[in-house]
């Protein structure tokens, strides 16, 4: 894992003058090969995901079907966005779910009054929510810390208990309350013409899957997914080239020393805006996603918890980092729909092999962590997480590839690197 | 008139639970510094004190002969109640339905207890990191905090009822000489409202009249320097994260005959009681109690009938409509002090 | 010519009147020192130069423009750097990123959407930082942390990105204070070297004497938020009044 | 040998670059070794996979539990297992304990945590990725619709779980969709002649409601039905669905020339409503010279423990009860049957959200014997208009219409002096299903199309 937001300069090799001559698509070396890993994650994911046969007990294990492929990477384009905002200035929004809620909205009525292609509700949401964010972000960013938090929580609790039920009002039905926002026979649908019932691009429906299988594997290629992924590796890319530009070295130096970038002739006020309306609109693009891939929208998209989610997979992933966030949101979106569906029935199968006794023992114990109890799990993931890997998951591929690599006076230095911009914060 | 009164009561009484919780977080959130995301949980945890206390003196064995047969048509034995046995039948009864003030005396210890081996086993190592650790840490421990109550009482309420004595309500309308029924108002909230009066009393004494207290304050203020005193700063911390934990604590277990309480009833509170913290100020005790009433009364007032009818849904949004408002007029909140949690 | 002309300026915290019917000129291309005891109302008045306070009442303005009501990296932007008294730096960035910020702002200005470029493609802005960083002789380190850097590097660092911005006043504010003796003759040395490269003003407060008398050319003696005497440096040396505001103070 | 073959869903318009890279062999094979196709997860092999999707974490864990495990009795009863509970009384004899067609019946579980998004993908999971040809369960009604389109789309049969709104099978009836559950609209039909008689047609309500969509069509529905009877409705105040405190909703009441207080709340609403009710002193109070009585239109077992004493007298509707049979004779039968083989597995009765459960399970796999194949259509087929009894609740019908099930409603009220736990409610009266069935078109439930069924792939 080479993902480091520092240009600490590698042992003896001077300068950026050499580096900077090294450029694939306007990254360098080590950013550009982050990028094909990244790539290459997300083009692989339906073979990755399933290494289990589908026969096998393990076979619980695999995350290779569709839909949550889609969540994967939708849910990293929704942390790589927040983690432009928190990861570099340092300003942590509590209410992000509210512009993901916002784009899910516009998107399914572009459904409603348009039709099924998925373009213009995409389009739509990122619009929407990034004027949603400039409102939000203008009000909220008159206070910094703590209090900036708290302003955030409250416009998005605020857009939560409306979508939930004043918006709903039959009189006028926005958000179409708790059901959740969805496209009915008797919606107009102008453009629809004879395309697809179902969300599509230009005819290719989202749904669309083909499975290959490979004996007892069976890998499913999903065309709603690729779309996903390749707007993913594009918002990737697009976060790589901010991090490393002009303006993401300000946002850095609006959490290193806001003071003394005032006193430089800078003001942060527009730089802080900037990265939020950015950050929002990545977190409608993210909601507009997840209708293009499941023409619903529910408020509770909107809800504190789903603000926290963002905020967790981040820390937990690595804030500031470029891959952190996405690999956060890998873990909880893991967690959340494989562990919960191991049941007693699974355990049983899994551990059969083993005398009677025994059996039922381990699956006594391993129980309370899975299916009702995943929550457990989770929350124990947290703490483990925090306690013994302070800079995030990140931090703990730093120390593996510390282990592994012979030379361990590089990795120590990327180790350093990781500390000290931890310690920094 | 009576309206106005019966929803200033309703507001003392909510707010009184707001202002509790709010006091035990912005000891921590305020003044150690650490946003504490579990602080509901304690809450919670408190709760369940009481809830286990009931049952504890609610176990049972069975009778010797059977009374019956049960739903299978099995041959069915009364429970017989070891708290009868043990106190007899009378003192038993007696404390079962006080079971709830009695839970008061447990729950200190304990919520003590829970309090500073959460400091020193957890919380201690995170004052010098990241509010973002913090959150991460505090709310990994809630979850689990919880989860382990589901899995031991079940994800539903469990009803736990105030002592006979104070069920029922108490007509305020005729003492002020309104009609019958106009005010009228539970006892056991009267109750809650004098316990939240005398929990926030005595925390501000303690913490005004005490040495051990001025120290707190003044670490608070500035801790490095309370340090170089050769004060152990540290020791003091911890018996003061024990103390919001118990503070916490008893108002979970004075609100278990209100509500119902539940495993995550703890995650109902925690958004609310970091609002009421950050709209009283960061860092300022007496502005965390202001904030809970203030926003207990205005959340009363805007669930009148009146209310909504001019702004729909104003009841689903005025405690964070209010949070904006006094954040973007006072920029530190109503009472909160420089330089406290804005970076 | 006076670059910066403060005129009649009073500024009260409560019933305490922190500054009172100030006047000052700096000439330009001067270096000009304001001296005054513990509580004289140094860093109010520089405070009210740089935007942080406004003051109550007179007029500020730097080169024949009004500073009044214009935010800090507005004055910044109309060319006046200020160095702290502890190093205002940025810590979690390295020694180059630290140099690129100033850089960035003089070309780009006090807000720019550049989110697509390369910055370290950016051959103007590096070349600049690095040539800054040459001048300065700490080339060497720039891919050091900041915050990891000797305080007296950290100064050195922090002066070194105000004239990056080649501003047209630089405004110290006790450059050495706590700094041990060969430090402070570093910072001497620095700052008079800074002098003679280019066409610049400066304007120091400082306690320290040594460099006081070391660097300036005029000195404004402040007391009590009012200013006492201003003069040629041989001329304040041995002002009665002078020595009378800072031997009949007591210690604050 | 490797064997490798690829199935299509739907029409693709492009070739995806599958299986690139890979020096093996590709072999299309539409149906090497499957019994049916043509629809979506059509059964191949020996087992059929069936998905139960209820809510396992949040504030309904402990009913999506109890949903659990009736789901795992019907999976044992139909692969044979245990004492057969209610197969031995239904009606339709299609069943014969060897699993479904011949099939044995594995399934899959997945946690709704009463969220639209989430339930909707643990539904899509146990689509995508295990195959089930059904989805049962929920505890919610926006969980129903939500999950209820997803299986009209994927083209899977969904036997909802508990839900209650009128939308779901009315603005929101889907051809895929299945209701054994009762509706808000029979909840009030049925409370009506009971409220009548216990408490007069002069009554003057206050109905505190959720702010969301079941509240709406609960009070709605409530409304009409006792202004029909000649009370009046004095006010309907909304609450919020995160309130925990009702204290400034239940105050006012007394105050308002009210003599009866309707709740059209759910779950921990309800729970937190009645007991604010009670502590107000509402069971006591006098108004208009009548006692104060209040009334919950949806009961359910675990909010009546929730509420504790204060349920004691407070009359409300049920789909079901476990002492239907034994109270009222064997028109209920079924119940018996059921009651003893869940409660000799885990010790306790089963709720009514068990009941509908084990009950939706037991019709499919009927249906789908019936009809002789898995394909949703001969599914939808089977079900529509199918008319049965034995599964508890008197003879019923699943209504082609609008895939809702007509059958008596249990009106019930809560014990003075429970005995346990689990014996809270008494029933006061069991209205017949003529009472509570109405027109299709019925104006609450107007707005929405069945569709056509879908079979997917």
């Amino acid at each position: 894992m080479t993902d480091r937001t520092d240009y600490t300069p590698a042992a003896a090799t001077p300068p950026s003058r050499r580096a900077a001559r090294d450029t694939i698509l306007g990254l360098t070396k080590q950013d550009f090969s982050l990028l094909l890993v990244v790539i290459a994650l997300a083009m692989l994911a339906p073979f990755l995901l399933n290494p289990f046969p589908s026969n096998s007990a393990m076979a619980q294990f695999n995350a290779g079907y569709p839909d949550l492929m889609q969540r994967f990477v939708i849910f990293g384009i929704f942390a790589i966005g927040f983690n432009i905002l928190f990861g570099l200035t340092g300003y942590l929004s509590f209410g992000h779910a509210a512009f993901l809620g916002v784009g899910s909205y516009s998107c399914v009525w572009m459904f409603k009054l348009l039709g099924y292609n998925v373009l213009p509700g995409i389009l739509l949401s990122i619009v929407v929510s990034g004027l949603f964010a400039l409102l939000i972000g203008y009000v909220s960013l008159r206070r910094s810390g703590i209090y900036f938090s708290i302003l955030t929580l409250a416009f998005a609790q605020m857009s939560f208990a409306l979508a939930y039920s004043v918006l709903s009002n039959p009189a006028f039905n926005l958000t179409n309350g708790e059901t959740g926002l969805q496209v009915y026979t008797s919606d107009p649908q102008w453009l629809q013409g004879d395309g697809p019932r179902a969300p599509h691009l230009f005819g290719l429906a989202m749904r669309e899957t083909e499975t290959l299988s490979i004996g007892a594997w069976n890998f499913q290629f999903n065309a709603g997914y690729y779309l996903c992924a390749v707007i993913m590796v594009v918002c990737f890319y697009l976060s790589v080239r901010l991090f490393r530009s002009p303006f993401g070295m300000m946002l850095r130096a609006v959490k290193s020393n806001q003071q003394r970038l005032n006193y430089t002739g800078v003001n942060a006020r527009p730089y802080t805006l900037a990265a939020f309306v950015i950050s929002g609109m990545y977190a409608g693009l993210a909601g507009g996603l997840l209708s293009a891939m499941d023409p619903l929208a529910g408020a509770e998209r909107m809800q504190w918890t789903a603000s926290g989610e963002v905020v967790l997979m981040t820390i937990l992933g690595g804030a500031g980092t470029l891959i952190g966030p996405v690999l956060g949101a890998g873990f909880i979106k893991y967690f959340e729909n494989i562990f919960s569906k191991i049941n007693e029935s699974t355990l049983h199968a899994w551990f059969s092999f083993l005398p009677d006794g025994l059996e039922d023992a381990l699956v006594a114990i391993v129980y309370p962590f899975v299916g009702k109890g995943w929550h457990l799990t989770l929350g124990l993931l947290f703490m483990l997480v925090v306690i013994f890997l302070p800079g995030g998951l990140v931090q703990g591929g730093n120390k593996m590839a510390t282990i592994f690599r012979r030379d361990r006076k590089g990795g120590g230095v990327e180790d350093d690197a990781a500390t000290q911009r931890q310690a920094g914060e | 008139m009576e309206a106005f009164l019966l929803q200033i009561l309703n507001g003392l009484d909510k707010g009184s639970a707001y202002a509790l919780i709010a006091l035990g977080l912005t000891l921590i959130f305020g003044t150690l510094g650490v946003v504490n995301f579990a602080h509901g949980a304690l809450f919670m945890l408190g709760a369940f004190v009481a809830v286990t206390l009931s049952r504890l003196l609610q176990l049972s064995h069975k009778a010797s002969e059977p009374s019956g047969t049960d739903f299978l048509g099995n041959p069915r034995y009364d429970d017989v109640l070891y708290v009868e046995d043990i106190f007899g039948p009378e003192l038993g009864q007696a404390l079962l339905d006080w079971a709830v003030p009695v839970s008061i005396l447990v729950a200190i210890p304990v919520m003590l207890l829970i309090g500073f081996v959460m400091e020193r086993g957890l919380i201690k190592h995170f004052y010098k990191r990241p509010h973002a650790d913090q959150i991460l840490v505090t709310f990994g421990l809630a979850i689990v905090l919880q989860e382990v109550i589901k899995y031991f009482y079940g994800a539903n309420p469990i009803p736990t009822p105030a002592p006979d004595a104070f069920r029922g309500s108490f007509d305020f309308g005729v003492l002020l000489g309104f009609d019958p029924n106009t005010i009228i108002y539970p006892y056991w909230r009267l109750v809650y409202f004098v316990f939240a009066a005398i929990i926030i009393a005595a925390v501000f004494a303690f913490l005004q009249f005490t040495t051990f207290g001025m120290v707190v304050r003044a670490g608070m203020a500035d801790r490095e320097t309370v340090g170089l005193l050769g004060i152990d700063i540290d020791r003091r911390f911890t018996i003061m994260f024990g103390i919001a934990a118990a503070v916490a604590g008893l108002a979970g277990v004075m609100y278990t005959p209100i509500n119902p309480p539940n495993y995550h009833m703890g995650m109902d509170f925690l958004v609310l009681s970091f609002v009421v913290v950050v709209v009283g100020g960061m860092g300022s005790l007496p502005g965390a109690v202001l904030a809970g009433f203030l926003l207990g009364i205005l959340e009363s007032f805007a669930s009148t009938t009146w209310a909504t009818t001019a702004v729909p849904g104003i009841n689903q949004i005025i405690i964070y409509l209010v949070a904006i408002v006094v954040l973007l007029t006072r920029p530190r909140g109503l009472m909160g002090r420089r330089g406290v949690m804005e970076e | 010519m006076n670059i910066l002309e403060v005129k009649n300026v009073g500024k009260r915290f409560g019933g305490l009147h922190a500054l009172s019917d100030v006047n000052l000129s700096v000439a330009k291309d001067s270096v000009h020192a304001i001296i005054g005891p513990n509580g004289a109302g140094k860093s109010t008045l520089l405070n009210c130069l740089v935007g942080k306070l406004i003051p109550d009442t007179g007029s500020v303005s730097f080169d024949g423009q009004s500073v009044l009501g214009r935010k800090p990296h507005e004055i910044n932007q109309m060319g006046i750097s200020r160095v702290f008294q502890t190093p205002e730096i940025f810590g979690d960035l390295t020694v180059l990123e630290n140099m690129m910020i100033p850089c960035l702002a003089k070309r780009d200005g006090a807000f720019a959407l550049n989110g697509y470029r390369a910055l370290m493609r950016d051959r103007e802005i590096v070349d600049r930082a690095e040539h800054m960083l040459e001048d300065m002789h700490m080339i060497e380190k720039r891919g050091m942390h900041a915050a990891s850097m000797s305080r007296g590097d950290k100064r050195r660092l922090e002066i070194a990105m105000c004239l990056a911005q080649e501003p047209r006043l630089l405004l110290l504010d006790e450059p050495t204070a706590g700094m041990a003796r060969a430090d402070t003759n570093n910072t001497i040395e620095l700052l008079k070297q800074i002098k003679d490269s280019r066409p610049i003003t400066i304007a120091i407060i400082e306690h320290d004497m040594h460099v006081v008398f070391s660097l300036a050319e005029r000195i404004t003696v402040l007391a009590q938020g009012t200013p006492l005497v201003e003069d040629t440096p041989d001329n304040i040396r041995g002002h009665p009044k002078v020595r009378e505001a800072y031997l009949g103070e007591t210690e604050h | 040998m490797t064997r490798l073959h690829f199935t299509r869903r739907g029409v693709m318009k492009t070739g995806a670059a599958t299986g690139a890279g890979l020096a093996l062999p590709i072999i299309f094979t539409g149906a090497a070794w499957a019994q049916e196709q043509g629809f979506t997860n059509a059964p191949t092999g020996d087992t059929v996979t069936l998905g139960f999707n209820v809510p396992q974490t949040g504030p309904y864990a402990d009913e999506g539990a109890d949903e659990l495990r009736a789901f795992e009795l019907a999976v044992e009863h139909l692969n044979g297992e245990g004492d057969g509970g209610m197969l031995q009384t239904f009606s339709s004899k299609a069943l014969d304990g060897a699993g479904i067609m011949g099939k044995r019946v594995e399934f899959v579980t997945g946690d709704t945590q009463t969220k639209s998004d989430a339930a909707r993908a643990a539904a899509q999971s146990m689509i995508q990725k295990d195959g089930a040809v059904m989805i049962s369960g929920g505890s919610s009604s926006g969980v129903a619709v939500a999950v209820q389109g997803l299986c009209q789309d994927a083209g899977v049969i969904f036997m909802s779980g508990l839900t209650h709104s009128n939308d779901t099978t009315g603005k929101d009836k889907k051809a895929n969709g299945f209701r054994h559950f009762f509706n808000a609209y029979m909840s009030a039909a049925a409370m009506a002649p009971v409220l009548e008689s216990l408490y007069g047609t002069d009554r003057r309500a206050y109905h505190l409601t959720a702010d969301y969509t079941w509240g709406w069509t609960q009070q709605e529905s409530i409304a009409a039905a006792t202004e029909a009877l000649g009370w009046e409705t004095v006010e309907n105040v909304l609450t919020p669905l995160a309130a925990t405190d009702f204290s400034s909703y239940i105050a006012p009441v007394l105050n308002s020339g009210a003599d009866v207080l309707v709740l059209n709340h759910y779950g921990g609403n309800m729970v937190n409503s009645l007991t604010n009710a009670v502590q107000f002193g509402l069971k006591q109070a006098q108004a208009n010279g009548k006692d104060f009585q209040i009334v919950v239109p949806l009961y359910s077992e675990l909010m009546a423990r929730g509420a504790g004493e204060s349920i004691a007298g407070i009359p409300g509707s049920q789909n079901w009860d476990w002492k239907l049979e034994n109270e009222r004779g064997s028109r209920y039968i079924g119940t018996n049957a059921f009651v003893q083989s869940f409660g000799e597995k885990y010790g306790f009765p089963p709720s009514q959200a068990a009941h509908t459960c084990y009950a939706q399970t037991l019709l499919y796999a009927d249906a789908v014997t019936r009809a002789g194949s898995f394909n949703p259509c001969a599914v939808v087929e089977a079900l529509e208009d199918f008319e049965f009894d034995g599964l508890g609740n008197g003879p019923t019908l699943y209504r082609g219409s609008d895939h809702q099930c007509f059958k008596d409603v249990v009106v019930v009220r809560g014990k003075e002096n429970p005995e346990n736990e689990f014996d809270l409610v008494e029933i006061v009266e069991v209205t017949p299903t003529e009472a509570v069935t109405y027109e299709p078109d019925h104006p609450m439930f107007a707005g929405g199309e069945l569709g056509e069924c879908n079979p997917g792939a």
